[in-house]
């Protein structure tokens, strides 16, 4: 029954976008690409880890392929993939120092990253310094270059369902499974010692987490077809932690269900930018305390406030994640 | 909930929110939508403020008016950009696609790179709030136009003659590290390496964080070489007041010159005091140059008590011309009201007369030329300061 | 009966302080010895650098004649050496098969690829290890606790759970830290009798324990440490007499 | 370009100047971090809080500026107690939870400030105008008096914190919470102290940083991401390490400038930040 749903939905995501305006085009194209970051970030959040330095890693995956479209001419579709490379190196890079790190440490280093990257891309001319990069070309597609939104749009659909497509089933391989096991300090002395290598697995979830986030990040480069250090800024992190925490980090359907409502919902709110930050921190500051699981538990909410009113018992006044 | 059905609810609510906007209500005559595509939050909201107000009062005093036999209204329409390149975009997207919006002011030359691929495709007849940028306004865009004096124009006419008549030796520029900060920087020194002979030079040169507050390193560095005058470029009135407050704490006694701002008065003189004297300002008029202008500046001190920011009277003026136009050509097909708007020009700026030139610099007649005035700041109130200006084309 | 595990010349700083000076032990294949000292006399140290948790200063830790001293914990629990904590650390948030199956995984191929698609391959061989957990639960009586989640369970199952997760690594050597602790009477001892029987059965057993009545009743051999230095080696009965031990550990009265 | 002595004097001047300021926008955020480890991202707005609270106060409402202090350390203390009360402690336990609650605060702050306080740049009269001039480096005298009330507050956090019954409690629930419970210390209400605290030093820190500056709604974006890299610099929770690391910043960013250019100044006290994340994640002084 689920796969018979998920056929449907799919073939309607590819037959109806001919029939449909190019505005309601541009908000399917920004709530892929946003379902795809979120899903990415997904990985380290099951895992415990926080993150508010992704956008450093999108911003990596869009220069880098703008770079090599303006500058070495490259195909476009190259660029997507090195984009995605790129990001997973500098993540595998950073992971192996960084993920020592746990708790709002890691949290706080990461976002160090992510500024010293713009930073970088604003004191540099090779990167366009502040002006950024203009004339990112669309991608061709058997001679015809994709500037329209229909085109381009089948382009995000085409990269979001592999994307979220291998995401969602890497939670079901044992090696999704595995990162369950490192939640926290203790979990992973115990994981250790049934024979898990935490920092190997962690640093491969970290580089996966950042591929799918830098490849997008090289599509939405493509999609603007401009690049600048002012697009994935600190607040473009925050939207991705929002969108997971507001859609349940029970299930993989959770930030999928958070990221999809709250960027239609955001496209909406185009008068004035507080209102959008208002209403995302509100929805998320209700669900963190009514909705424990998240917008997914909502089915189950009084098993979610059970299990929390067991566990706030027992809690400490001062966390233990140090 | 099982899970199938979770997807289907997805998918509807996603539907239902893109629905667009309610269809308008059918009153007696139909708008005409303008945008104003602004930063309405964030470190440059002043800027979009102006806008916006400078709009709405320009679609009251227009009311009603006819093209082609039917009865329109202006309505001003605000998308708030922030500043952010891809806010940007989803601005013009939703505005261009979804609300049908033909016409709009967009402040920014930081974030027209990624709008002028789809401005160029829909033909959208784009205001340009952009002293910065020249692949702006160019044969390239033809619907484009800038509303305010560009920076090429600003120090093209008024560096050299404000150098000479204050005897400036050693010039310092300072300004935002961002499109329009990096951009007047060239375009100063191409002025001042102009009066190598005269003995001018060129001595520092520093970027700061937009929206910083402490200027005191970048200032540091630049009053080491001794500078007599410092260029802001396109600092907004926060960071100019607290440029000026600083440099003076740290010694500094010579002029400041800022270009593109949305300077008041009574505001740098709260934040800097008498450390804001000596700031000379380009675009800032110490006395109303015309009988509208002043008649806007009580109407907005009346209707929103406080002073309006400086970017009002531009885009009012802009609003009325442009809508002049389309009653005129009787059409709302923004390439022929773009061709029109070229050759025609607009008395009643509050400006005062107003024409396109720019085709020498930018090789398009797309470059708004106004008087432009300059106006030094003297113990918390603008005072003229008239120079003969060089010419522009 | 050969050597399983062997401990030559382990001695361990803690800056000055000297938590083991030169021990040396051997467990026999099979063996269920019991690790005996008062609070402080290094077990738990030398616990933790059999596991590889911490490094000693000095000295091998051999499994079946290879030197592990060097090996990462997570490459030690490969070759088959296993443990439970002190305090019970377990994956609070799954349920108690899923625990057994995070020890599982350790001797089956990730097979990402597989995984990823879905083979039927892949599925049998999930289910046979999903099976193969709930034998184990069941074994320790608990199989009716599977699907529950560990952190709302007693501390009771909890401790059989982190048993069952170390049993699925299918060690050769099982390290035991204190299992009867913090249980009531009946469940220490049917802990124990579960160790003693169908523990003892897959593989060679070190415990910790304090309590010299389990020591005596369940295990082949006690070794005593003190401050550090190994003072007894030998059957638990010789406990009592060994005049070291007495002056060392008990007090007669308690003993009898 | 010469780089001569006094310049250097001057540079250094500034730096421990604005260091100092630093340390007093950071301070704060150790009490929160030191006692319960949470790191309050809406301190940023309470910082904002403050400085709103004085203009519209001390320079609209025309109340002196003592009274205006008293008012403003109630709000404080009130706000920190519903926040602590209402949201820190029903997450109590879930760090992650608890981290992102506070971005959500500090957005609904920052949003409802933009709606409510308008868009124009505002600004607070010096409460000491003037500069003094010390063997020719030139200090200005209301960041000398914001000095001189992180000193004092400094101090008092100290004192509060290593002299009296409320410290001890607060170090116990810090250092062993189990066991200071069953000592018979409050867990709560020391929670709820330490986060009300936190939250007066923050609007304190706003109410004399105001003058320095200009003010706007967004204006705690800038200090909070500087009162991290210090926290984090000087190790989380211990108050002299927030203080050399605001000290240490101050002087990096200033002489920075001097000798490579604001803009390297700036990138360089980011990298300096993950070279001690690398090297000791707890900072200098800190104890993971």
């Amino acid at each position: 029954m689920k796969t018979a749903a998920l056929v449907l939905l799919l073939l309607a995501l590819v037959a109806l976008p001919p029939l449909a305006e190019p505005y309601m085009l541009h908000v399917a194209i920004v709530v892929l690409m946003n379902a795809v970051y979120a899903e990415a970030l997904y990985v380290i959040m099951r895992m415990g880890y926080l993150s508010f330095g992704h956008a450093g890693y999108i911003a990596v995956g869009a220069y880098t392929s703008a770079l090599l479209a303006t500058k070495l001419g490259m195909s476009v579709w190259l660029g997507f993939l090195a984009g995605g490379t790129a990001a997973a190196l500098l993540a595998w890079l950073l992971g192996m120092v960084t993920l020592k790190l746990r708790g709002i440490y890691f949290s706080l280093s990461v976002f160090a990253f992510a500024e010293v990257v713009n930073a970088v891309f604003r004191a540099f001319d090779f990167f366009g310094g502040p002006a950024g990069i203009a004339g990112v070309p669309r991608p061709m597609f058997f001679g015809v270059r994709l500037n329209t939104h229909l085109g381009f749009y089948y382009v995000v659909l085409g990269a979001a369902v592999i994307s979220l497509g291998f995401l969602y089933r890497l939670a079901a391989t044992r090696f999704g499974f595995t990162l369950l096991a490192l939640r926290t300090r203790d979990t992973e002395g115990l994981a250790e010692s049934v024979g898990i290598d935490a920092a190997r697995y962690k640093t491969l979830a970290f580089v996966v987490s950042c591929f799918f986030c830098g490849l997008m990040g090289a599509i939405h480069g493509h999609y603007l077809r401009f690049v600048s250090p002012f697009v994935f800024t600190f607040f473009f992190s925050t939207d991705l932690v929002i969108f997971n925490m507001a859609g349940g980090l029970g299930s993989f359907w959770g930030p999928l269900a958070g990221s999809v409502l709250l960027t239609a919902l955001g496209e909406q709110l185009f008068a004035a930018g507080y209102y959008k930050s208002l209403v995302y921190a509100v929805v998320l500051l209700v669900v963190i305390l009514a909705l424990p699981g998240g917008l997914i538990q909502l089915p189950r909410l009084r098993e979610a406030w059970a299990a929390r009113r067991l566990r706030w018992a027992k809690q400490p006044v001062a966390t233990t994640e140090r | 909930m099982t899970c199938p059905h979770r997807i289907l609810t997805l998918f509807a609510v996603v539907a239902l929110s893109v629905v667009p906007g309610l269809p308008p209500s059918a009153h007696a005559q139909k708008p005409l939508k303008m945008g104003a595509i602004v930063p309405v939050s964030g470190p440059a909201a002043a800027f979009g403020l102006g806008v916006q107000r400078g709009m709405e009062f320009a679609a009251e005093d227009i009311g009603v008016f006819t093209v082609a036999g039917e009865k329109y209204k202006l309505e001003v329409v605000t998308y708030d950009t922030v500043y952010d390149p891809g806010k940007t975009v989803a601005a013009m997207n939703r505005a261009v696609y979804n609300d049908g919006v033909k016409y709009g002011v967009i402040i920014g030359a930081g974030v027209h790179p990624p709008i002028l691929p789809i401005i160029r495709e829909t033909g959208f007849l784009d205001l340009a709030f952009a002293a910065a940028g020249r692949q702006i306004t160019n044969g390239e865009n033809p619907t484009v136009f800038r509303i305010m004096a560009s920076s090429d124009q600003l120090y093209q006419t008024h560096l050299q003659p404000i150098i000479e008549r204050l005897n400036v030796k050693r010039v310092a520029t300072l300004g935002p590290n961002d499109e329009l900060g990096k951009n007047d920087a060239k375009v100063v020194r191409v002025q001042v390496e102009a009066m190598k002979a005269k003995g001018v030079q060129l001595v520092a040169e520093e970027y700061y964080e937009r929206g910083a507050k402490d200027f005191g390193p970048a200032l540091l560095r630049l009053i080491a070489h001794k500078p007599d005058f410092i260029e802001t470029d396109g600092s907004p009135t926060g960071s100019i007041a607290l440029i000026a407050k600083q440099a003076r704490e740290l010694g500094f006694t010579g002029y400041f010159l800022n270009s593109t701002a949305v300077l008041e008065a009574k505001a740098i003189s709260d934040i800097a005091g008498k450390a804001g004297d000596n700031i000379i300002a380009l675009r800032i008029w110490a006395k109303p140059p015309t009988q509208l202008y002043a008649q806007l500046a009580d109407r907005h001190q009346k209707k929103y008590g406080e002073a309006a920011p400086g970017t009002m009277w531009e885009a009012y003026a802009a609003t009325k011309w442009v809508a002049d136009v389309i009653q005129k050509t009787g059409t709302f097909d923004t390439k022929k009201v773009a061709d029109a708007l070229a050759q025609s020009t607009y008395p009643d700026h509050p400006f005062g007369p107003a024409s396109w030139g720019g085709e020498k610099t930018y090789g398009a007649k797309r470059q708004i030329i106004l008087p432009i005035p300059a106006a030094i700041l003297k113990d918390g109130k603008w005072e003229p300061f008239d120079v003969r200006t060089g010419k522009f084309d | 009966m050969s050597a399983v595990l062997e401990i030559r010349g382990i001695t361990k700083q803690f800056g000055g302080l000297t938590a083991l000076a030169g021990v040396d032990v051997t467990v026999g294949e099979g063996e269920l010895v019991g690790l005996v000292g008062p609070n402080g006399a290094g077990k738990s140290t030398l616990f933790n650098i059999i596991a590889g948790a911490i490094p000693p200063t000095g000295g091998q830790v051999l499994l079946e004649g290879r030197n592990v001293t060097r090996l990462a914990s997570h490459d030690r629990a490969r070759h088959g050496i296993a443990r439970t904590f002190q305090q019970v650390t377990l994956f609070g948030e799954l349920t108690a098969r899923d625990n057994v199956l995070q020890g599982l995984h350790r001797h089956v191929p990730s097979r990402v690829l597989a995984g990823l698609v879905g083979t039927p391959g892949y599925r049998a061989e999930q289910r046979e290890l999903e099976t193969r957990a709930e034998r184990l639960l069941d074994l320790l009586g608990i199989g009716t606790h599977r699907d529950e989640v560990v952190s709302e369970q007693p501390l009771g199952i909890q401790k059989l759970v982190t048993v069952a997760v170390a049993l699925a690594t299918e060690p050769t050597v099982l390290l035991l830290d204190e299992p009867g602790a913090g249980l009531s009477h009946e469940e220490s001892t049917r802990m124990m009798d579960l160790v003693s029987t169908v523990i003892r059965r897959r593989c060679t057993i070190v415990l910790v324990e304090h309590n010299m009545r389990i020591v005596s009743r369940y295990c082949d051999r006690a070794v005593v440490l003190h401050f550090g230095q190994k003072i007894y080696d030998g059957e638990p009965g010789g406990l009592t007499a060994d005049q070291r031990v007495v002056d060392a550990y008990l007090g007669v009265a308690e003993l009898a | 370009m010469e780089v001569y002595l006094p310049l250097l004097a001057q540079g250094l001047a500034i730096g421990v100047l604005t260091g100092i300021l630093y340390v007093l926008v950071a301070l704060g955020l150790t009490l929160i971090y030191g006692i319960l480890h949470i790191v309050n991202f809406a301190h940023g707005e309470i910082y904002m809080l403050g400085a709103m609270a004085v203009l519209y106060l001390h320079v609209v409402a025309g109340l002196p500026l003592v009274p205006t202090l008293a008012v403003i350390v109630v709000l404080a203390l009130l706000l920190g107690l519903a926040i602590e009360r209402g949201i820190f402690r029903v997450l109590r336990g879930q760090w992650l939870q608890l981290v992102v609650a506070s971005v959500g605060i500090s957005l609904v702050i920052q949003s409802v400030g933009w709606i409510a306080f308008g868009i124009q740049e505002k600004s607070v009269p010096s409460y000491l105008p003037g500069i003094v001039d010390l063997f020719g480096i030139r200090l200005p005298r209301e960041r000398l008096l914001a000095a001189g009330v992180a000193v004092v507050l400094v101090a008092a956090l100290y004192w509060l914190v290593y002299r009296t019954r409320v410290g001890l409690a607060m170090r116990a629930i810090e250092e062993d919470e189990e066991t200071a419970r069953m000592l018979g210390v409050n867990a709560n209400r020391v929670a709820s102290l330490s986060v009300a605290l936190g939250f007066v030093l923050a609007a304190v820190a706003g109410a004399f940083v105001a003058p320095v500056y200009s003010l706007n709604p967004g204006m705690g974006l800038e200090p909070i991401l500087m009162s991290f890299l210090i926290i984090i610099v000087g190790g989380l929770g211990s108050i002299t390490g927030t203080v050399l690391a605001g000290l240490l910043v101050g002087v990096i960013q200033s002489v920075g400038a001097i000798l490579f250019g604001s803009e390297a100044a700036y990138g360089l006290v980011f990298v300096v930040m993950i070279a001690v994340l690398v090297a000791r994640p707890a900072g200098l002084l800190g104890r993971v």
